[in-house]
């Protein structure tokens, strides 16, 4: 064996690609030169920073003292001034950044992981009748009117604190999963995939160790875009009556100024809706990098 | 082909139809992908599978390894069936069988390091101790060109020829006894295509491996084998050694496909045998021979009637035709 | 004919593409003419700038990333490089034109084969509606397509691959070019219907005149078709003669491995096919000297640190400091 | 005739999916929905009472029957009488869906219309700042709430602190003048709110068709740059294009109508949704989501349709 080795050594290319780099490197290379992407993620990095302050008890916990006078302005002691019954909105407003990394966490992580697995499981035996019972239910979810959809959960869990994030969970996992099938057949018919199954690896096994870990760019950027579309929802969602339950948030302080603006006093609604823009603006921004960064196909 | 001893691989009768809807409950008529076909290898022999595209050349290699579960037939590999058993049994075969793609960018998953990519098939049928089968896909990647040095890298820091030797190496780690080449070297270049030609033959003689080499290209066919088969629309139209064909070959069609090949050398310019018309649709095959639509010598019985195989060379050697100029 | 004045001049043409890690230039300070009716070839491996050239005659290149650096490109003794886009218009399709590699793709699947073809020729010819499909049947009969009256009714997709290059060669010589250029447009087919194209090419060639730029990876279909040819690696031409003694003596250590390493029928099988060893530098990290000089046998301490220019007779010019068969 | 078959394939093939969403609502809304046995009986009812309340609202009756009984309301296209106004279904349904139409048309067509444009320059100028521009106004158009915007517009247009030109809330149409009137600022929310999606999507699709290899024939040939985006270009992003709209259509006219209408006043399906959604007034319920998902049905139809006539590769088999 040893004779012949020599001399194909001999013959073969053996000269490497001096660029050496993985692709989460190249990606990392390609953020990182990304003015706007960079910026974006310092300032969710800094929202970020004082939804862990709020979390643990470092500010914001005087959101729901009623302490002022009705409407009062600004001032050193309210610095956003106070609302109808007196408290105070800038506690409130710092406070609601705590809820909206709640709501979009749990449903961006949560929807994302349904909907990689499900969405893989539909896309490895598409045709199947497993493909075909997802994709019917994807169908279904999509075909109710969303709004409907979260107060009918809201009514059959009879008034649970996070039947809000449950129905977006039910909601948003489809868009993933429709995603994340459709990157599955075409990834299933890569002779990598071949491959393994002419060596005998078992399916649970291809799908995890050789399908999902290429659909990785795919999850990262949905899970960024799921999170933003979660912060939104939220708003209209406690407009209508259906969203947070205890504690306050944004969609709460939105809703309670939907009164006081024609009166003139606009501290609930700038506050909320200032803070609000500036969390989903930078973070559209970041998952627009991170798509360029991470996604060959994406054209720009 | 025809030995007193057992062959390696024998394929009886395989068909592989895909099924065609027509409408939401009715099945249509299936495609004919593969059609009929029986062949025997023997052990550290090439058997080289020519055709153009869309001929089922590709299927016939992926149903004998039952990559694609054939509609009905039968494959025996070292006189133990490959169709029709359990997955236990199966898995015991796979290990004897193995198969090198075309496109070197797809064949390896981009996210798994050659070490992984090569190491994979040895953890799968728990071959050695892991101590071992590090070394084993050392003395593999050398064994294909390639330095130790490799080992901890990605895919896309190779170059083609480079990935279709790592693509080699993960076929040979379960030392299989037959290797189906699907166009291994069509994607790569000239002057590159060579080196893993070479590679491939030196396996052949050293291991005595044998291989289904699949290629469109007539050329490097003769490079590789001692035996060649010819299809056409599921087919085979042709089947002897390779001497015979190249020298003297007896179907029209592998006339034309010889005639068709650009010779690079400008003092011959040579005239072609232009077929007219295009390969019919595999969905809707012509009746009789499926190559009378665009044979130069047609005859009426070629539309009416499907050829029988003949034997136009002797008993040791047969070169066997399908065409009714023979009957 | 090609002795007086050349139909395309091509000086010094250098094309330089923007990456990540750098400027690649892919065509690098090459020079080549192309005379009156002559077909010229021009071979190499994947990536040497072969493409990139054809596409820089169109002034096609994608900008950005690339642009053309330097060099000068005359069609009949006018400059093309630095005319504006809406001059060049004119020129792409009817003084020059181009058929591409993948006949699946290169034509617009949602119009008919018809409306295509006669937008050209409309465009181009000024002709009417009607003028303009008679004229488009006309050519297709032309590349032997029958019934042509039907075809320009059908979509791209009703039609097959080598009935598809034929409709694109069609539409390629509906406005009587000086210029063919044809980039790998046989090698996405299969070898019968390869067959049919070239000599669909070859026959129009000697029916209309059209000098043929013809761009392939594949030597055999260079010595069945050009008059003469260049050979191109890694951006620079290396070697440039008439297409017998190219392949009769090939000059260059890189013309010889690779007329070598072709998998061609032989009367009696090889034991092992001759090899260029190594591989392709990467355009990024090209050697100082010659290209070519890790992987040539002949390679000397000069070739590694200068690069060879392009030198010999008018028709027969390698770019080598240690040429073979000399 | 082919398309007719073709239609009524795609009917029956709507089923499953009509059963699905109506038997998923039907499950949350009513079986775990609220009980308004109590609501409708005054102090200390007596058990007959509550049983023949209950027997009144069919609560006695077994799942499968119930659940059968809002199929046969679907089939006949009869939902019975609203449980808080106690008017027929079918009537609410008959005054407010063509407000709901007039409030929403004006706003998803020039929505949709101006986000092609918008696109198509920005695809056009690619990479310049034209197109840096658009694309940045429309992230920021992005991240916007639909709340805000609604708020905003309504300070800007309607209130005394802005410009004051148009009506607080509510629908008084009678002529082309108080249309116009009424409609302005809810048409100016809708595209303001769909314009950033919209654009990004549709400059994306057509980015993807100018790679293509088809384009650079076209520019081979000489074809100009403006024709290259309005013919090659943009019949061939079409199917992308077409399947955006058309599934926004059931969607917009339920969930984007309902905030909009609940915020300005406008008796439209939305307002009635939301009332209905507040009340847990279940016949309502029951036919705004039995008929979202025949639309949805009847919408995929018309997409394959659609496709067919721009598309000549997609058949109808």
């Amino acid at each position: 064996m040893s004779v012949a080795g020599e001399t194909l050594a001999g013959a073969g290319d053996l000269t490497l690609r001096k660029t050496r780099e993985s692709l989460w490197s190249k990606a990392r290379y390609k953020f990182r030169h990304d003015v706007w992407g960079m910026v974006a993620l310092g300032i969710v990095l800094v929202y970020f920073v004082i939804a862990l302050g709020v979390w643990l008890g470092i500010w914001g916990q005087g959101w729901s003292a009623v302490g002022g006078e009705k409407w009062g302005s600004m001032s050193a002691e309210y610095w956003f001034g106070t609302n109808i019954i007196g408290q105070d909105v800038y506690d409130r407003a710092i406070y609601s950044i705590k809820t909206a990394f709640e709501i979009g966490l749990v449903v961006a992580v949560l929807s994302t992981v349904m909907g990689a697995v499900l969405g893989a499981i539909a896309g490895f035996f598409q045709g199947s009748w497993t493909d075909e019972v997802i994709l019917w239910l994807m169908g279904v979810l999509d075909s109710i009117p969303f709004y409907l959809f979260v107060a009918a959960v809201a009514f059959a869990l009879g008034g649970y604190a996070y039947s809000m994030h449950l129905a977006m969970i039910a909601v948003f996992w489809t868009i993933t999963a429709r995603l994340v099938r459709g990157e599955v057949i075409k990834l299933k018919n890569f002779e990598f995939v071949e491959a393994a199954h002419a060596i005998g690896v078992p399916h649970f096994l291809i799908i995890f160790r050789h399908i999902m870990p290429n659909t990785l760019h795919i999850l990262l950027v949905q899970s960024t875009i799921v999170f933003v579309a979660a912060i939104k929802t939220e708003v209209i969602l406690s407009f209508l009556g259906l969203g947070v339950k205890d504690g306050v948030s944004w969609g709460l302080m939105i809703a309670e100024s939907t009164q006081e603006v024609l009166a003139g006093h606009f501290n609930n609604f700038v506050a909320a809706s200032v803070l609000m823009f500036g969390l989903v603006m930078a973070f559209n921004m970041f998952a627009d990098s991170l798509q360029d960064a991470l996604d060959p196909k994406k054209v720009s | 082909m025809m030995n007193e001893t057992q062959p390696l691989l024998t394929v009886r009768n395989l068909k592989k139809y895909f099924p065609m809807k027509a409408g939401m409950f009715r099945k249509g008529t299936p495609l004919k992908a593969v059609d009929d076909v029986s062949f025997d290898l023997e052990t550290g022999k090439t058997l080289g599978l020519v055709g153009e595209s869309g001929c089922g050349k590709s299927t016939l290699g992926r149903a004998i390894l039952r990559l694609h579960e054939p509609t009905s037939g039968e494959v025996i590999l070292d006189s133990k069936p490959v169709t029709g058993v359990k997955h236990g049994a199966l898995m015991l075969q796979r290990r004897k069988m193995q198969i090198i793609f075309q496109d070197p960018y797809a064949s390896l998953n981009p996210r798994r390091t050659v070490y992984q990519t090569v190491r994979e098939p040895l953890d799968i049928h728990k071959v050695g101790d892991p101590k071992e089968r590090r070394h084993t896909v050392e003395i593999l990647l050398e064994r294909v060109g390639l330095r130790r040095q490799v080992m901890d890298r990605y895919p896309h820091e190779f170059s083609g020829g480079q990935r279709q030797r790592v693509g080699i190496a993960r076929a040979l780690a379960l030392n299989p006894k037959f290797i189906v080449a699907d166009e291994p070297v069509s994607a790569l270049d000239v002057s590159v295509q060579s080196q893993v030609l070479n590679l491939i033959a030196d396996l052949q003689k050293d291991m005595g491996i044998a291989f289904l080499f699949i290629s469109h290209d007539l050329a490097v066919v003769q490079h590789v084998s001692d035996h060649v088969a010819v299809m056409y629309l599921g087919k085979l139209v042709e089947m002897g050694p390779a001497a015979s064909i190249y020298k003297d070959p007896r179907h029209p069609y592998t006339q034309a496909l010889l005639s068709a090949i650009p010779n690079p050398d400008p003092k011959h310019r040579k005239k072609h045998v232009v077929l007219s018309g295009d390969v019919p649709s595999p969905v809707n095959p012509p009746s009789g021979c499926p190559f009378h639509t665009r044979c130069p010598r047609v005859m009426d019985i070629c539309k009416k009637e499907t050829p029988v195989q003949t034997n136009q060379g002797n008993a040791t050697n047969p070169h066997l035709v399908s065409c009714h100029l023979y009957s | 004919m090609a002795d007086t004045t050349p139909l395309l001049e091509v000086r010094n043409l250098t094309v330089e593409f923007r990456t990540e890690h750098g400027i690649a230039r892919a065509v690098d300070n090459i020079s080549f003419d192309v005379g009156f009716g002559e077909a010229l070839g021009v071979v190499g491996e994947s990536g040497c700038g072969k493409s990139v050239t054809a596409l820089a005659i169109l002034g096609l290149i994608p900008s950005p990333p690339g642009r053309i650096a330097a060099g000068s490109i005359k069609l009949n003794g006018r400059e093309l490089v630095g005319l504006p886009e809406s001059k060049l218009r004119k020129i792409r399709g009817s003084e020059i034109s181009m058929i591409f590699q993948e006949p699946m793709t290169a034509l617009n699947p949602v119009f008919t084969v018809g409306n295509q073809m006669s937008d050209v020729l409309r465009r181009h010819k000024g002709l009417s509606r009607k003028q303009a499909r008679e004229d488009a049947a006309e050519l297709l009969r032309l590349v032997g397509i029958p019934d042509p009256k039907q075809r320009l009714r059908e979509y791209p997709h009703e039609l097959s691959g080598g009935m598809r290059q034929r409709v694109m060669i069609a539409m390629a010589v509906s406005c009587s070019p000086k210029l063919l250029i044809a980039d790998e447009p046989t090698t996405a087919l299969d070898v019968t219907t390869q067959a049919q194209v070239l000599e669909e090419i070859n026959l129009l060639r000697e029916k209309l005149g059209t000098a043929v730029l013809f761009i392939t990876h594949d030597l055999g279909v260079i010595a069945e078709l050009c008059d003469r040819a260049i050979v191109m690696y890694c951006g620079m031409i290396v070697e440039e003669a008439p297409i017998e003694p190219l392949y009769d003596r090939p000059r260059h250590p890189y013309t010889e491995g690779l007329l070598a390493s072709i998998p061609r029928i032989r009367d009696r099988k090889l034991k092992r096919l001759p090899t260029i060893a190594g591989m392709v530098p990467d355009l990024l990290q090209l050697p100082d000297g010659c290209r070519f000089a890790d992987r040539c046998e002949k390679a000397t301490g000069r070739c590694q640190l200068e690069i060879p220019t392009l030198e010999g007779a008018r028709k027969r010019k390698v770019a080598c400091f240690h040429p073979v068969n000399g | 005739m082919e398309v007719l078959r073709f239609a009524i394939k795609k009917l029956i093939g709507g089923i499953p999916l009509l059963l699905g969403v109506t038997f998923i609502s039907f499950l949350l809304m009513v079986y775990y929905g609220p009980d308004k046995t109590y609501e409708l009986l005054g102090k200390n009812p007596t058990t007959e009472q509550i049983a023949e309340i209950r027997h009144e609202l069919g609560y006695d009756k077994p799942f499968l029957v119930r659940y059968g009984d809002y199929l046969k309301e679907i089939v006949t296209l009869d939902f019975g009488y609203s449980d808080s106004t106690g008017e027929r279904v079918n009537r609410i349904l008959k005054r407010t869906i063509p407000i709901s139409m007039a409030m929403v048309t004006p706003g998803f067509v020039l929505g949709n219309l101006i986000g092609v444009i918008l696109a198509l320059t920005a695809a056009h100028f690619r990479g310049r700042w034209m197109d840096k521009l658009i694309m940045g106004g429309s992230v920021v158009g992005m991240s916007i709430s639909l709340l805000i915007v609604v708020i905003a517009f309504q300070i800007i247009f309607s209130s005394s602190y802005g410009l004051d030109l148009f009506p607080v809330r509510g629908w008084e149409v009678y002529n082309v003048t108080s249309y116009i009137q009424y409609v302005t600022v809810p048409t100016l929310v809708f595209i303001f709110v769909s314009l950033g999606y919209n654009t990004r999507f549709y400059r994306a699709v057509i980015v993807e068709e100018m790679e293509r290899d088809h384009v650079r024939t076209a520019r081979a040939f000489g074809t100009p740059p403006a024709k290259l985006l309005y013919k090659n270009i943009l019949k061939n992003s079409m199917i992308p294009i077409i399947t955006r709209i058309m599934f926004s259509i059931p969607l917009v006219i339920i969930s984007g109508s309902l905030v909009i209408e609940t915020y300005f006043g406008i008796p439209g399906v939305g307002k009635v949704t939301y009332d209905a959604i507040t009340t847990g007034d279940q016949p309502i319920l029951k036919a705004v989501v039995g008929l979202t998902a025949i639309l949805f049905v009847l919408t995929l139809m018309a997409t394959d349709i659609m496709y067919k006539m721009v598309d000549p590769r997609v058949s109808l088999k």
